[in-house]
């Protein structure tokens, strides 16, 4: 059965739609990935899942139980038994005024989970992470992006959640540390069965990791499938995507990348190499083309046929 | 750069990255320690609040008993001095031959001089070293005065002109007297000294005494509890209601947090100095009050907004940093957030400018009793103290000097303090993004 | 607007020479001199201060004036007769305002009649009262034309007494009692006497320049009736500050002619070797007891408890330590004048106080038994540097001898007048200057109908006194009266007379003629010259 | 950017609002009343007085007058000087107050520069030493203290060399304004210093200096076309502040050098309560340092670029 059900998401900031009618589902012990541009909506529907973001419409409901309207203390409390999320910046998330033990402590006590055991559990993770144990006294000033990281997920973790959300948690370091922290996450899932959210804007590693793949632009999906998505993309955005470079994801090597989502119509038409004035009618839904393959293109017949 | 999945899988799953490992750098105040200006500062702000607390039980004299036979006098030892009579002087028995002193003490200096045929009236001068006749005393028409003037120990030439009918002046003739320190009965009496064979003991004053005769180190010591007490109560005051005010406004967000914003903006464009003395008008002194709490209150009034503007920073800031969120996460409730996250985050920036509001309110303080604004005497202060020290700036610097000194070397190692303070926390900013 | 700042960028920038001329100029008769502030008003029926009083002197003329020996000589009025129902005033007919037109009596009729008006709201309005229905008039009872003073004609002024003023001829040389021509006030409306060019003079120099809050310039009448007596040229009046320092330090420095000093520029002075001069005000200070029903200092032995501790000569000698001031001990200034010629304390000493605190004690003792605990008293002084020192010095003697609180109620000039007259205090220190040159000006302060009594002294044998000395107009039926006064005063210790304060300042040597004065304005400098 | 200006006004009109009215109600809680002096007016004249200013009136009435006059610019008559208006009294005052203070930031800013540059064009070497030195130790002496010092420094120094080297006091000329300019300006001067150290240092440090100097450019161009423009930038902040400090802070230096400005003449007003000329100073130094804080925001968005792009979202 699956672990997490969003149901036809939306989430506005003001006139920006975020995340435009998406739904999706996770199972049990399976790893998501969620790529797409910046500005795509993909970090957004990720915190909205974990409570950070109040849907304007939609549902996401997390083994069963819909997530509340709005969130208060006593139901992030609630959610964290399920939920936890590895953040972005390792280092703004981490209290600067706190030791590592601390920091990995904290969402222990918070949840009253191992009482008493929480120190020497927190020393155990540390190990796992790979950081020495005499690190438990420094501060997060003191560790590098890389072994920040090892503790954001290590804090992610410790609770022994059912869904982990990371989001970008390698975008910002070196390539070289990318591998280990990657390395880390996909030996962490094997050891614990938790399903992952996966966001990155990086196909390369979402491709090492995830067994399903969701490609979003200008707030929607437009194309989901399994470990083939990324040998045979069948959306035009998500083939430009994998064209461009498996690496720069960022900036695609696209003529008109520049151009601004159209308002009306398929959202990704003005970049659109296929586009026509068809294109302009009507928002395309997504839908199955088989192959376990779903796509958001209405004219996606004609291009595969030309 | 791309790489393929099998990069991924060479790499050893837990690899310590041993070249990205930094040294842990040592607590903030073993970097503050490390830093000589930083320990001299602290060591002298300590040894003002020691001395302005305990300071007073050190030295027991009281700043307000009035040596008054010893008043802008220099630093003077303990010392046994005649009583002698203060009351007033007839004139001598018997007619003298020449300007004479008949008696030479800081209580009285009595002359007699011989009467001259052609003199309508005399005038008598005395001078106290410098050029010319000196001060004029008296103009009389008897042949003896007593000279009463704020007498002390040091050498006075007298001279006497005799003044004719037609307005023209004699010769002056001239004495040179040192008159002996003694004490008169009545302000024996006063003092409540124990007369004993006509002597009565007088205290040491190491820094001397102020233009009352008050000994000018318990007035130091004494001035230095008004000026800490408004020092550090004013800004402990104001930024503790600025941090929860700005908190609050931070915490609450939106249409609330606009409007307490507002108004501390408008308080902030409240002109400082002519509110404090608008305020403190306003707030008035009633009789056998110091002053004090007008000046704090006012203080407060006008300065609170900066720390609310620095914590509603903060707190936004850190409201929506990631290990805020994070904690919120784990599922931490609101007042654990603000124990655990938001208040130690922003403590030591309230440090900081604790430190820096100290001297400001230890300045102000000293710039409105300068101006008449401050503290009522007889409550000393360091401002008090350089307002009198002023007025007698030519003739007994030290009366200006010492409260000055003392003005400037708190408010130095409290700015000292301030600057190291931000320094280390700078290093550990600084280091963290290295 | 742009007109001042003009001026003032003008004078900032192009003339960095015009202003350091030095203090005196023999060549062109030409002073520099400082002022303490500027002149609220120079409008002689609102002005009230020493200041507006020492530039109007130089400025108006009244129908008399002080000679240098303080004897009155004739200013605007040739001669003068007083009688008991009235006076008489004869204008002299060479006198004229600055723009040419004649002074004559209906000139004083207006300007009383205005003083007077309560629409004026002058508040020296009560030194008129002696003229009948003054007060009356003032209180907007009569209209101004009942005033009792009348122009017979253009140089005869003829005034009628509510009761007999045997010293009214000093009090017209009071700047209150200048003339004012009605053309001038009536054009200028409220702005009168506020700029130079909004007034008119009769007096030995006219104002050519105030740039407020920093200079006037006092330059000399040519039409004034006696100019020939009248040698400078010009009074520069560049400086305008309250701190004594700059004064002394201005003067040092050759800018000005003539600077007061205070114990610390005195020293300064002296080791300088100026010479410095002495002058004695007139003024009395005094403590006040406050005698309304719910204040301990009601008690005659807890006032006179105090009375033998506050030793004026303590204070003088050892506290103030300026060169003659004087230990007072009478409510009458030692060298107060009761009619030509006669020194007051010389007939009637003042009386004497025994300074003895076990004495002290026994009264206290004795208040306590009458009063039960003596709560603190509350000390209401001024807010000047020695006035603090003085209320210092109080408050340490009667504590440290009696074992009295006191409490400090250090007020601004105008919160301290205001305190006192809601009898908002046990002790005041206070301080008088006369108006004008009769012992009555400081008796009359303590006489129950007086505003200015402000302690509620009410004593039936002391108003009886008060009367005599006003009504009688025989000197040694005057004296008498004035002795019991001051024997009232000591006995029921209505006051404690502190000390007579003097003047004392440096003069630029070649400064010559500069008369010192008591009343009428001071310093004067109309028959001042610089030597060469 | 039009937009900006016009919300910026409207919020400064409404803060002026605010100071006058707070003024107004700190004003009428003062114990007292203007109307005292030493010789007694009758209570009748007392009333009259009372009613000629509108005394009489009930406290609200009396604050809507009071705002409607304000807004007509009309700030009232002194109680003090009688027959003068309280705009005449701040229109003869204000300039010498401006012209000196003027003065004073110029001093202070040009030596504040100039002395930070050096600094930190020195660091930690001795000049950087020296004058970090003397800052700390010019914001450390209260400035009454300094201004007295100063006058009697130059009584000492005309004394000495026998002739007049500087006025002692008053105004009037150039040679009035140098000293009393520098005092005011001198704890600014520090301040100023201090901040334009930091923020070279700081700039010196960046990577376009760095290239710059890598390019080869002279440390005099580099200076001028990198260093100083970019540096100026957080001192440029600090200017409303700094001018406020210097508008309002001026009347010890006017008290000691006897300088006719409105500082001084607002303490004696206080002194007198002089509760019009209190009010109309108030709130006209409000507004001006109001004012002063919207032009030093429009400033820098003159001298920042990116300040004038983000102005305009506002």
């Amino acid at each position: 059965m699956s672990l997490l059900t969003i149901d036809q998401l939306s989430i506005r900031f003001g006139d920006v739609r975020a995340v435009d009618k998406v739904s999706l589902s996770v199972a049990e012990g399976e790893v998501l990935g969620l790529v797409g541009e910046s500005g795509s909506g993909k970090s957004t529907l990720g915190r909205a899942v974990c409570g950070l973001e109040s849907p304007a419409a939609g549902q996401i409901e997390i083994a069963g139980r819909p997530l509340p309207k709005r969130f208060t203390a006593a139901t992030f409390r609630k959610q964290a038994a399920l939920v936890q999320m590895v953040f972005q910046d390792a280092y703004s998330a981490m209290n600067p005024r706190m030791t590592l033990l601390e920091s990995l402590c904290e969402p222990l006590r918070l949840q009253g989970k191992q009482r008493g055991r929480e120190e020497s559990l927190a020393l155990d993770w540390l190990d796992r992470i790979g950081l020495p144990r005499r690190f438990a006294t420094r501060y997060p000033h003191e560790l590098s992006g890389g072994q920040r990281q090892r503790l954001g997920i290590a804090r992610a973790f410790i609770t022994e959640p059912k869904l982990v959300i990371c989001d970008e948690p390698v975008s910002a370091l070196d390539v070289s540390v990318q591998a280990q922290i990657i390395n880390l996450l996909q030996q962490l899932q094997r050891d614990t069965g938790v399903a992952m959210v996966f966001i990155a804007h990086d196909l390369a590693v979402v491709r090492h990791l995830a067994e399903r793949t969701a490609v979003m632009y200008h707030g929607r999906i437009v194309e989901l499938g399994g470990r083939d998505l990324f040998a045979s993309p069948r959306h035009p955005y998500t083939q430009a995507l994998v064209a461009a470079n498996p690496g720069a994801g960022r900036e695609l090597l696209e003529s008109k990348s520049l151009l601004p989502p159209a308002a009306e119509g398929c959202a990704y038409r003005r970049r659109c190499r296929f586009a026509t004035e068809a294109c302009r009618a009507g928002e395309p839904l997504l839908s199955d083309v088989g192959g376990q393959r779903l796509v958001a293109c209405d004219r996606l017949a004609e291009i595969e046929k030309s | 750069m791309a790489y393929l999945p099998a990069d991924f899988d060479r790499l050893p799953p837990q690899a310590p990255e041993a070249a990205e490992t930094l040294a842990p750098s040592p607590p903030l105040w073993q970097l503050l320690l490390q830093d000589m200006r930083a320990c001299l500062a602290a060591g002298v702000v300590l040894l003002v609040l020691v001395m302005a607390f305990i300071g007073p039980w050190l030295w027991p004299q009281d700043p307000a008993t009035q040596w008054l036979s010893q008043v802008s006098s220099g630093p003077s030892a303990a010392r046994r001095v005649d009583v002698v009579s203060d009351e007033f002087w007839h004139g001598p028995r018997q007619n003298v031959s020449a300007l004479t002193a008949l008696q030479a003490t800081t209580t009285q200096v009595k002359l007699a001089w011989p009467d001259r045929a052609d003199a309508m009236s005399y005038r008598v001068y005395r001078n106290a070293g410098g050029v010319g006749l000196g001060m004029p005393l008296i103009e009389t028409v008897k042949t003896h005065y007593a000279d009463r003037l704020q007498l002390s120990e040091q050498r006075y030439r007298y001279s006497v002109v005799a003044v004719r009918a037609d307005g023209s002046t004699s010769d002056p003739e001239w004495i040179e007297v040192k008159p002996e320190l003694t004490l008169g009965t009545f302000e024996a009496q006063l003092l409540g000294l124990d007369v004993m064979d006509g002597k009565v003991s007088l205290p040491s004053h190491p820094l001397g005494t102020d233009a009352l005769g008050r000994d000018m180190l318990s007035r130091i010591l004494h001035g230095a509890q008004t000026s800490m007490l408004v020092g550090l109560s004013a800004p402990l005051l104001f930024i503790t209601l600025g941090a929860f005010y700005g908190a609050l406004a931070g915490l609450l967000g939106g249409w609330v947090d606009n409007v307490l914003m507002r108004i501390a903006d408008f308080v902030v464009a409240l002109p400082f100095l002519l509110f404090m003395i608008l305020f403190r008008v306003a707030l008035g002194i009633e009789s056998g009050e110091s002053g004090l709490f007008p000046m704090v209150m006012a203080m407060v009034l006008l300065s609170w907004p900066s720390a609310a503007r620095l914590v509603r920073g903060q707190v936004l800031q850190l409201r929506e940093s990631a290990f805020v969120m994070s904690a919120r996460l784990a599922g931490a409730g609101n007042f654990y957030l603000i124990r655990r996250h938001l208040l130690p985050n922003v403590l030591p920036l309230l440090l900081v400018s604790l430190s820096f509001a100290i001297p400001q309110a230890i300045f102000t303080e000293a710039l409105l009793s300068f101006i008449g604004m401050g503290v009522v005497p007889p409550t000393p202060s360091w401002g008090t103290l350089c307002n009198e020290g002023i007025r007698s700036m030519l003739t007994h610097p030290h009366e200006l000097i010492i409260p000055a000194l003392a003005i400037s070397i708190t408010v130095l190692s409290f700015n000292v303090l301030g600057d190291a303070l931000r320094d280390a926390m700078d290093v550990k900013v600084r280091r963290s993004l290295r | 607007m742009r007109k001042c700042i003009v001026a003032t960028v003008v004078i900032c920038l192009l003339f960095p020479t015009f202003v350091l001329a030095g203090a005196v100029n023999a060549q062109e008769q030409r002073i520099t001199l400082s002022l303490a502030t500027e002149p609220p008003s120079l409008d002689t029926a609102l002005a009230t201060d020493q200041i507006s009083s020492f530039l109007l002197a130089h400025l108006m003329e009244g129908l008399v004036q002080y000679g240098p020996a303080g004897e009155l000589v004739p200013a605007m009025a040739e001669r003068w007769e007083v009688r008991e129902g009235g006076a008489t005033f004869w204008l002299r007919k060479n006198a004229v305002w600055s723009d040419g037109k004649p002074v004559t009596a209906e000139h004083f009729v207006y300007a009383w009649r205005r003083a007077l008006d309560p629409a004026t709201a002058s508040q020296y309005a009560f030194i008129l009262f002696p003229i009948k229905n003054a007060e009356a008039v003032n209180r907007g009872e009569l209209p101004v034309e009942k005033l009792g003073v009348e122009a017979l004609g253009n140089y005869r002024l003829e005034v009628r007494f509510d009761k007999p003023c045997p010293y009214f001829a000093k009090l017209t040389a009071f700047m209150t009692f200048f003339p004012a021509r009605q053309d001038v006030v009536e054009r200028w409306g409220r702005a009168h006497a506020a700029d130079a060019d909004k007034m008119i003079f009769n007096g030995p120099f006219i104002l050519t320049r105030w740039i407020h809050g920093a200079r006037l310039t006092l330059t000399r009448n040519p039409r004034y009736w006696n100019a020939d007596a009248i040698r400078l040229q010009e009074i520069d009046l560049p400086y305008i500050t309250t701190d004594p320092g700059t004064h002394y330090n201005l003067y040092k420095d050759n800018r000005i002619a003539l600077a007061p000093l205070d114990a610390s520029t005195l020293s300064d002075a002296l080791s300088k070797g100026y010479e410095t001069h002495l002058f004695d005000f007139g003024t009395l200070y005094f403590l006040e007891m406050n005698f309304r029903e719910d204040r301990p200092t009601r008690n005659l032995a807890l006032r006179k408890a105090i009375q033998s501790v506050l030793n004026p000569s303590l204070l003088v000698y050892k506290v103030l330590g300026l060169p003659g001031v004087k230990p007072a001990y009478s409510l009458f200034p030692s060298s107060m004048r009761a009619g030509e010629g006669v020194v007051f304390s010389e007939h009637y000493p003042p009386p004497v106080v025994n300074y003895d605190i076990a004495q002290a004690q026994r009264y206290l003792a004795q208040a306590k038994r009458e009063l039960g605990d003596i709560p603190p008293l509350t000390l209401l002084v001024g807010d000047s540097p020695r006035a603090v020192n003085e209320a210092e010095f109080y408050q340490y003697v009667l504590k440290q001898s009696l074992g009295l609180e006191t409490r400090l109620d250090q007020q601004t000039f105008k919160q301290r007048i205001s305190k006192m007259r809601r009898g908002e205090f046990d002790i005041a220190a206070a301080g008088w200057g006369p108006d004008f040159d009769d012992p009555i000006t400081f008796g009359d302060l303590f006489a129950s109908w007086n505003e200015n009594n402000r302690g509620r002294f009410a004593d039936d044998d002391y108003d009886a006194a008060v009367r005599q000395a006003q009504r009688s107009l025989d000197p040694a039926v005057r004296l008498k009266a004035f002795d019991r006064m001051q024997q009232i005063i000591s006995e029921q210790v209505v006051i404690i007379p502190t000390y007579e304060n003097v003047g004392l300042y440096v003069q630029h040597p070649q400064l010559m003629g500069v008369r010192r004065s008591i009343f009428g304005g001071d310093p004067n400098y109309r028959y001042a010259w610089v030597k060469p | 950017m039009l937009r900006y200006i016009i919300k910026r006004l409207a919020y400064g009109l409404l803060t002026i609002w605010f100071i006058a009215t707070a003024t107004f109600f700190a004003m009428h809680a003062v114990p007292g009343d203007p109307f005292n002096s030493a010789k007694a007016a009758t209570p009748q004249l007392r009333e009259n007085l009372r009613a000629r200013y509108g005394l009489d009136k009930p406290v609200g009435e009396q604050y809507l007058l009071y705002l409607g006059n304000m807004l007509q610019g009309d700030f009232g008559i002194s109680f003090t000087q009688e027959n003068r208006r309280v705009n005449d009294i701040i229109r003869e005052h204000f300039p010498v107050s401006a012209i000196l203070g003027v003065v004073a930031l110029l001093i202070a800013s040009v030596g504040g520069i100039a002395g930070g540059a050096v600094a930190a064009y020195w660091h930690n070497r001795l000049p950087d030493r020296l004058l970090m030195m003397a800052v700390v130790l010019a914001i450390s002496i209260p400035s009454f203290v300094i201004a007295a010092l100063a006058q009697l420094l130059i009584v000492q120094a005309n004394d000495l060399s026998g002739r007049s080297l500087l006025p002692v006091a008053g105004w009037g000329s150039l040679s009035h304004l140098w000293v009393p300019a520098l005092v005011l300006g001198l704890g600014t001067m520090a301040y100023l210093a201090r901040l334009m150290r930091s923020s070279m240092l700081d700039v010196m440090n960046t990577d376009y200096v760095l290239t710059a100097r890598a390019k080869g450019l002279g440390t005099w161009q580099i200076f001028w076309r990198h260093q100083l423009r970019n540096a100026l930038l957080p001192v440029v902040t600090e200017l409303g502040p700094t001018i406020a400090a210097i508008t309002t802070g001026g009347f010890v230096v006017e008290l000691i050098f006897a300088i006719p400005g409105l500082g001084r003449y607002f303490v004696q007003a206080v002194q007198q309560l002089d509760y019009t000329v209190i009010m109309g100073t108030t709130v006209f130094y409000g507004a001006f340092l109001v004012l002063i804080v919207v032009l030093v925001d429009l400033l820098y968005g003159v001298i920042d670029p990116r300040i004038r792009l983000h102005g305009g979202q506002r």
